[in-house]
């Protein structure tokens, strides 16, 4: 059992003795025998220090992490490079250790970190207003239906099949509870199809939910989507990858009431999923009815500047059953680290960081559809995703091992079938500036010749340490590290 | 400061509040990109121009050595548990021990992306199959769904899981009991799942007022939500009686555990007779609060309510030539779905479960034993002298992991309020408790020294607010313009709010 | 290249324009044009962090480290489990980045981490004055001698053969400069031949080097040795593992006037050698002859406690050709790092481990031992580390690999021939609390099988963790994590 | 503190120091061991007990969350190169890349053996013979030892392979010249090697006077050691002249690196004859500074010297069945030994590779331009209002990468001493330079602002000189009572020497 407690058998008998009792089972006496416990829980004894690290090593090793194997894998979370700085930043104790900064004099830092994120985050989106983060992106999706609703006082969800499947039926779960009904809207040729949107809005819609790039990869006409539901009086709600507003239109300029999306981009590791963070930004109209916390600057009694959480009246802790949303725990944390992410990056650099997501996976696109057995699923404009249809079943395709009777490992690429019966035929494939052109040639590699071509292509490890024999795809297929 | 004569201000206090945004220096950059390796065909040649950006966005221009220097100054600019004692009450501001931080970085968890097969995931399948057994064992339910992002997010599951129960029991009730010391979330959670908050009283000992329970209890009311040990800290002796009322009259009971810093090991919420219980990791299972999340706020519950919960399930499944495979289960008919993306926020799943692994049961035990022992010795320092005399404790009995006292004779008395006394004691250095909450007490000050904070602490709590207090007796000016050595004093909030500046200006 | 430069071409301009200059050229032209370089240095052009760190973690893959298959190397450097707060400390900037404690008014923190570090050494080797540590081990004999010949005006050193290799090869180099004269004494059965060692002493010695545990990891009397020494005014001077000071007699109490070690055990990483730090305790009466810097307990003209640096006219920045050492810059962040560890472990459970040490060594001892083909090399008392004596040639036994052609993996165990020509058929074993009984067994079972082995021990992973089928020592001979 | 009308002192002078042994209460812990798993046997029947140790030594009985409040509480007391300007002469205190520290922690690299066959360790072999081949290239010089641990070290080596030299020539010259200028670790190390330092003067440009230097040479002179940019920040254009003149004398020529973040990419040692360089990893590359280490100091050498270069050395073998093989060479007959254990401060080696290869040769000629650039800026800076007239610069002319300003006019005319500015400069956030050498400038102020450093962090700090300048016109008292502000103020260093508390008392 770990020493985290520091009460000795001394403090414990002067504790008591202090009190006024000769036990502490005397302070549980308030809870009736009949639902006490009264056995110890069936749970392992403590483990040391050293032991649980073990344990836990040896768990982490049997997941096939981007570490040692390049992953292509997308869908709303990337393996980007998170620059070490991130982690110097968020492992201090000052930032990782406090709660929600109730007590502004002491928390000025979380406070501006906060100030300085939403700056970034209204810069990004091109919408004036940010909060602080929500849960994720999914999440934030529901978060903005509310807005909607209470907004426009209407009913009416639709939302693109482009949009994150996880957002759609996360929106589905809570519009139960919002008594909402969510229209879906078809995809044509990797695109939002415009007359079925224009059709599925009328006038009890509150909210039109759409994504940039869409799920399939595909770089949407946001602008002119987007006046199907602005001309009958629903909000425009968009969801986007940060990490493409270096390079395309932010919502702001296309019309969007709210923007939403997936923070993970930013800072954040892939964890398998979170925590990481949602940003949520929108028009000025909308501030009173944003959800989340909102720091806001302010000066304190000798006149100098300071930061508080500010417009808490939206609030759960204030306005109880009518507060805009229901969060209190967010993810300061995450939002701290996209916020140092994007420090780094800088102005010029975030710009780059797209240009070369852009290029990159122009040559991936390129490169893969032109394997034959491989095409195109659509071939709408993308930045950093994009979808192949395969010939053979995608499960074959995607099983890297020579014994197909193994049950793994699998490439690291996308199968669609799950969330989009209509295409699973195929799958899509991410890039990040992680994702080299050796790693990219590699995996086209592999998916050509499968099982039978691993064996070729065993490297000896080269100078650029990019993922080739030792810790590349074709290792993994050997045991990766020797 | 360049007046050497007196000190006007602290070190701190002198040094302004520069944001990022105005260090920026045109031309300035820290990062360095790889190159695309790919022919640099112009943007717009791949993507139609009228999709793509015009402006950059105004990030930052800095070089790498601002960045740290600029995070690490405004970061001594918080007050942190590191730092020193947080008895931040219905918070569990319990020791983050850094063996957790450690496993959840490495590159299997850090690294490992959420959509790799199940067959590629194995370790981390199995630690969340590990995680819902243990909390399934503390809670007394059978099943656990790890999912929800945090407590808010829990109660909205459980509230959706209710309706969905009723949903296919072909009814349709419309209301939520819960008591008016519920934490805002709960109302907040309600009123989201389109539920109608019906309050019920507290009675003279804390608990919940059983005739007004009675009294509101009918067959719209699809569940009552409870929080036990409640924010009195106090335990509710009537909770199996409430449980079978509830049941009775066909409801469900939801349990808002973000207290269970007070029972592990003790009782469970599953043997109170509750269907659902959330379980706030960030507070009982050492998850770090990180200025506010991340946290997670999984489930667990009976099995009537088990078909429901969302999706996916990580289970134990069987695959030929595995003897154990852990899957992810999507074809749950019944359940309510998502209520975020992939599967949780898993980097708390490992930290929390490293915690319990290190405790083990008998340490989770002692855990919850020691919390109420600090808190009923740091009640008792408190009912002494003044702070006995200006801050009579809300129920005068044995508190489970926190206390709750009241500030009004100190206002009455002293014409100083809890906020004052709450803004002086951050000039002793300690983190004040949580203050006018629970709403039902005046002037409330709500204090929860967890299991991890030694005797001395305590002491030194209690010895500050007695000299606060002492302070106050002579001259209340002192406590009402506190604090005075913080990085600010006192911030203009109602300012703030009536003209908000929310981000920096362009 | 890194942007780790913040000067824009608009600070340059404008620097240049103050200077009153045009180029930086003009700034080098005190360099003579014969010897400028005249042509870009012959290195790669810089990387970006991502392809940096890509780099350096492919290089790293082709080491065969302690996480990934458990090693039983100890020859003065030990796997030890460094606890995770230790990282946490050592990495804040407030302890990383600023240098020497020159400033003693914003260098507190620096200051009172020596004064607490001297204070945990001297109790450790019960010895009343301790300095704040110098580079490693082995340097520290070299510094410990140069102690001995201006306290004694003697020129003669006197090392037992149980002196760690490195100390002994240390002091002979160091020895040419200092003009002394290192004389070495044998080992019979694991210990130090008393005969020999008090043949060898003489009123030239100035110094009498012995080690405890000694390099074969026999617990010597140093009581008795020692007298050998001081009986003829030589200064005894012991080598001490600091790990086993929770159960061995402490130098101190031994009549040492000098004890030094190699200080990696205490919270530092193995790092393939260093940095780590070297401890060095004296008696009293050495105190103004101290090699390296000393904190000291003093106030400031407020009457507040602080700390300083103590003593300064021993060293070199004052002292010049006098000062007691040339060494400047030490290991302080080594030093922290164990002053945390120590504090972790706390006075009980830093004798817990030692216990621990001797009992799980004492059942490797016996398991390995009883192997055939295998026995003990002596059997005098050990701690944490013992010798074995093998029938088969060593190099051969420790190749673990099925193909003899290949390179390795080996086994890691410690070969004494390099060191002990006497030994080459010999070979040591280290435990510590990061080998468990499993690994021990499985040590056993990989020496006895050999390549042949190997086979038969593949496990599944199992819940404890522990080094077996994936990381394990056989996991290792088939790739590691796979 | 309580009194609130006035600030008497700062929150962290008032917060008292106290140590980790005076927060220890019996009893008290954060380890918990494994289980050893065998046998409990008693550990006398192990070990004679009269080996044994009686009493347990008295290290601190604290709980982890203590001892975490305890470091971080104290860290807090130090200022560090990431709070703020730290431009400390012959230091150069540049940013250190938190990429460095990310690489080191690599498993691969933290927990391998020191004693792994090479076979076994082939990425470390080989970043160690990289990092060779890099340093050998930055200084013109063929042959690198990594394994001194630091600058001193590296120059006792140097000394030693001098020593075996002219053994191995059958010479036995007893002499070392050395500049007056030379950091104290010169003549030190010259004594360590057993050899007699001569001093050789400076001339009026900064440079070595090499009428006094020709006087000085004569076949007993077995090395000159000098240090270029010197101490002063000079380069001594006469060099090449001075390795000529000791070579024919049949001297060799040490070349104290530690300067050599002026010239990298720009000129090298060994183009300017020398035959031994030592370079401060932990200064021109990049590895942090610990609060006084590590580092590490490795040593390029000639062909000359090369045959005695200490032992094991990383070198490129021929080994079957592989392409390439890195190898520890032991088998050097001529090497004068080990300096050390094992193969060297092989964790410092990876931060400064790391750091190479993030620059590049590109960046790392650039990162000394820059450097130069910065120092001149600086002491322009420093040549106007008050400054230039206070604090001369010792040597007017353009400087390398850093420069020394003379105190003794302000001293002579307003009473404070160069110390006195040091403390002042405290109280305005910056770290003083380096004060009181080289010993041959009156009141000597030895800054170096290196290449990381921003134009306004250079013109903040000679802004705040002017201002304590203009303060000591009017009140000297303040600088002379200086620093105000700090967690302790001037501190009574005469008496600690003369009693002596090392250690927390028993
Ligand atoms: C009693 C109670 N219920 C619910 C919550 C909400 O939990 P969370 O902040 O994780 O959403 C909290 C904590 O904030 C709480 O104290
Ligand atoms: C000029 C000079 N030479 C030598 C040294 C000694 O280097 P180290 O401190 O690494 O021993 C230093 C730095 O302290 C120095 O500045």
């Amino acid at each position: 059992m770990a020493g985290y407690t520091p009460a000795t058998r001394d403090d414990q008998v002067a504790m008591l003795a202090a009190i006024g009792i000769d036990s502490i089972d005397e302070l549980f006496a308030q809870i009736p025998e009949a639902i006490k416990l009264g056995r110890p829980l069936d749970l392992e004894d403590g483990l040391s220090e050293s032991e649980v690290y073990k344990r836990l090593a040896s768990l982490a090793e049997w997941n096939q992490d981007a570490e040692e194997i390049p992953s292509f894998l997308g869908a709303g979370m990337y393996d980007h490079y998170v620059p070490a700085i991130v982690d110097a930043i968020t492992s201090r104790s000052e930032f990782l250790t406090p709660y929600t900064p109730y007590q502004p004099e002491v928390s000025q830092g979380g406070l501006q970190v906060m100030f300085e994120f939403q700056t970034a985050m209204s810069e990004l989106t091109g919408l004036p207003v940010s909060n602080a983060g929500l849960y994720e992106g999914p999440s934030a999706a529901a978060s903005a239906a509310y807005l909607a609703m209470s907004a426009t006082g209407r009913t009416g969800l639709v939302a693109s099949r482009g949009v994150h499947p996880h957002s759609r039926e996360t929106l589905a779960t809570h519009a139960v509870g919002f008594g909402a009904e969510l229209t879906e809207v078809p995809l044509v040729d990797g695109l939002t199809e415009a007359k079925a949107l224009e059709a599925a809005i009328d006038d009890t819609t509150a909210a039109v939910f759409l994504q940039n790039p869409n799920f399939l990869g595909s770089v949407e006409d946001i602008e002119r989507l987007g006046e199907f539901a602005t001309s009958k009086g629903a909000l425009l709600i968009v969801a986007v990858d940060p990490m493409t507003l270096g390079i395309l239109k932010p919502p702001g300029e296309c019309g969007a009431d709210i923007a939403f999306g997936e923070g993970q981009p930013l800072g954040n590791r892939l964890d398998f999923g979170g925590p990481s963070f949602g940003f949520f930004c929108a028009k000025q109209e909308h501030i009173r009815r944003m959800p989340g916390r909102i720091a806001g600057e302010t000066t304190d009694v000798d006149g100098r500047r300071g930061f508080v959480l500010t417009l808490q009246t939206r609030e759960q802790h204030i306005r109880r059953e009518k507060a805009t949303s229901n969060i209190c725990t967010a993810q300061a944390l995450n939002a701290l680290g996209a916020l140092v992410h994007l420090s780094w990056l800088g102005k010029q650099g975030f710009v780059e960081l797209g240009e070369l997501l852009v290029r990159r996976t122009a040559y991936a696109r390129k490169t893969i559809s032109g394997l034959d057995g491989f095409e195109l699923l659509h071939d709408a404009p993308v930045v950093r995703e994009f979808a192949v249809r395969s010939d053979r079943p995608v499960e074959e395709v995607i099983h890297m091992t020579p014994d197909p009777s193994q049950p793994g490992p699998h490439i690291p690429v996308y199968p669609l079938g799950r969330d989009y019966p209509e295409y699973e035929d195929s799958f899509l494939v991410a890039i990040t500036e992680n994702r080299s052109v050796e790693d990219i040639d590699e995996l086209a590699h592999v998916l050509q010749h499968g099982q039978a071509g691993w064996g070729e292509f065993i490297h000896d490890h080269d100078e650029n340490g990019n993922a080739v024999g030792e810790n590349g795809l074709v290792g993994a297929t050997q045991g990766g590290r020797s | 400061m360049s007046d050497a004569a007196t000190l006007t201000e602290t070190p701190q206090q002198a040094d302004r509040a520069v944001t990022i945004y105005e260090k920026s220096v045109p031309g300035r950059r820290a990062a360095q990109l790889p190159p695309s390796g790919v022919e640099e065909t112009p943007i717009d040649e791949l993507i139609p121009s009228h999709l793509l950006r015009g402006e950059p966005a105004e990030l930052p221009e800095v070089s790498e050595p601002e960045i740290i220097r600029h995070y690490n100054r405004i970061s001594r600019r918080n007050f942190d548990l590191d730092t020193g004692f947080y008895p931040l009450g219905s918070c569990t501001m319990k020791y983050n021990p850094r063996l957790n931080e450690r496993v959840a970085a490495l590159p299997g968890h850090a690294r490992l992306h959420p959509a790799t097969d199940p067959a590629d995931a194995q370790g981390a399948l199995e630690l969340m199959y590990l995680l819902q057994e243990s909390l399934s064992e503390i809670c007394g339910l059978p099943t656990v769904s790890l999912q929800p992002s945090a407590g808010s997010q829990g109660e909205l599951a459980g509230l959706l899981l209710s309706r969905a129960y009723h949903k296919d029991k072909g009814r349709n009730p419309g209301k939520v009991l819960t008591p008016d010391t519920a934490h805002g979330t709960n109302p907040a959670s309600v009123s989201m799942a389109g539920y109608e908050v019906v309050k019920v009283a507290t009675n003279e000992t804390g608990g919940v007022d059983m005739d007004d329970l009675r009294s509101k209890i009918d067959d719209d009311v699809a569940c009552l939500m409870l929080t036990n040990p409640n924010t009195l800290g106090v335990f509710d002796e009537n909770i199996a009686e409430m449980a079978s009322l509830v049941h009775e009259a066909g409801g469900l009971l939801y349990y808002d555990g973000a207290n269970l810093n007070a029972i592990m090991g003790q009782a469970r919420p599953g043997d109170m007779g509750f269907d659902i219980v959330h379980v706030n990791l960030h507070k009982s299972f050492s998850q770090p609060h990180g200025g506010g999340g991340p946290g997670a706020g999984p489930i667990a519950v009976s099995d009537r309510v088990e078909p429901y919960i969302p999706r996916p399930q990580v289970v134990m499944a069987e695959r030929e030539g595995w003897d154990q495979f852990f899957d992810l289960d999507y074809d749950r008919p019944k359940s309510i779905g998502r209520m975020r993306g992939f599967q949780g926020n898993f980097g708390v799943f490992v930290r929390s479960y490293a915690y319990i692994l290190s405790l083990g049961g008998d340490g989770l035990s002692e855990a919850s034993r020691l919390a109420v022992l600090n808190a009923n010795y740091l009640k008792h320092r408190l009912s002494e002298g003044r702070a006995g005399k200006y801050l009579p404790v809300a129920f005068d009995r044995h508190c489970m992991h926190e206390f709750v006292l009241s500030g009004a004779p100190m206002k009455k008395e002293l014409g100083v309020k809890t906020l004052d006394l709450a803004k002086r004691l951050l000039d002793f250095g300690f983190h004040p408790p949580t203050v006018y909450f629970p709403l039902l007490v005046d002037e409330a000050l709500m204090i929860e020294p967890v299991e991890t904070e030694a005797k001395e602490h305590l002491d030194a709590f209690a010895d500050a607010i007695e000299k606060i207090l002492e302070e106050a007796e002579s001259d209340p000016e002192i406590a009402i313009n506190a604090p005075y050595t913080t990085p600010v004093r006192r911030l203009d909030e109602v300012g703030a709010t009536r003209r908000p500046v929310i981000r920096q200006p362009k």
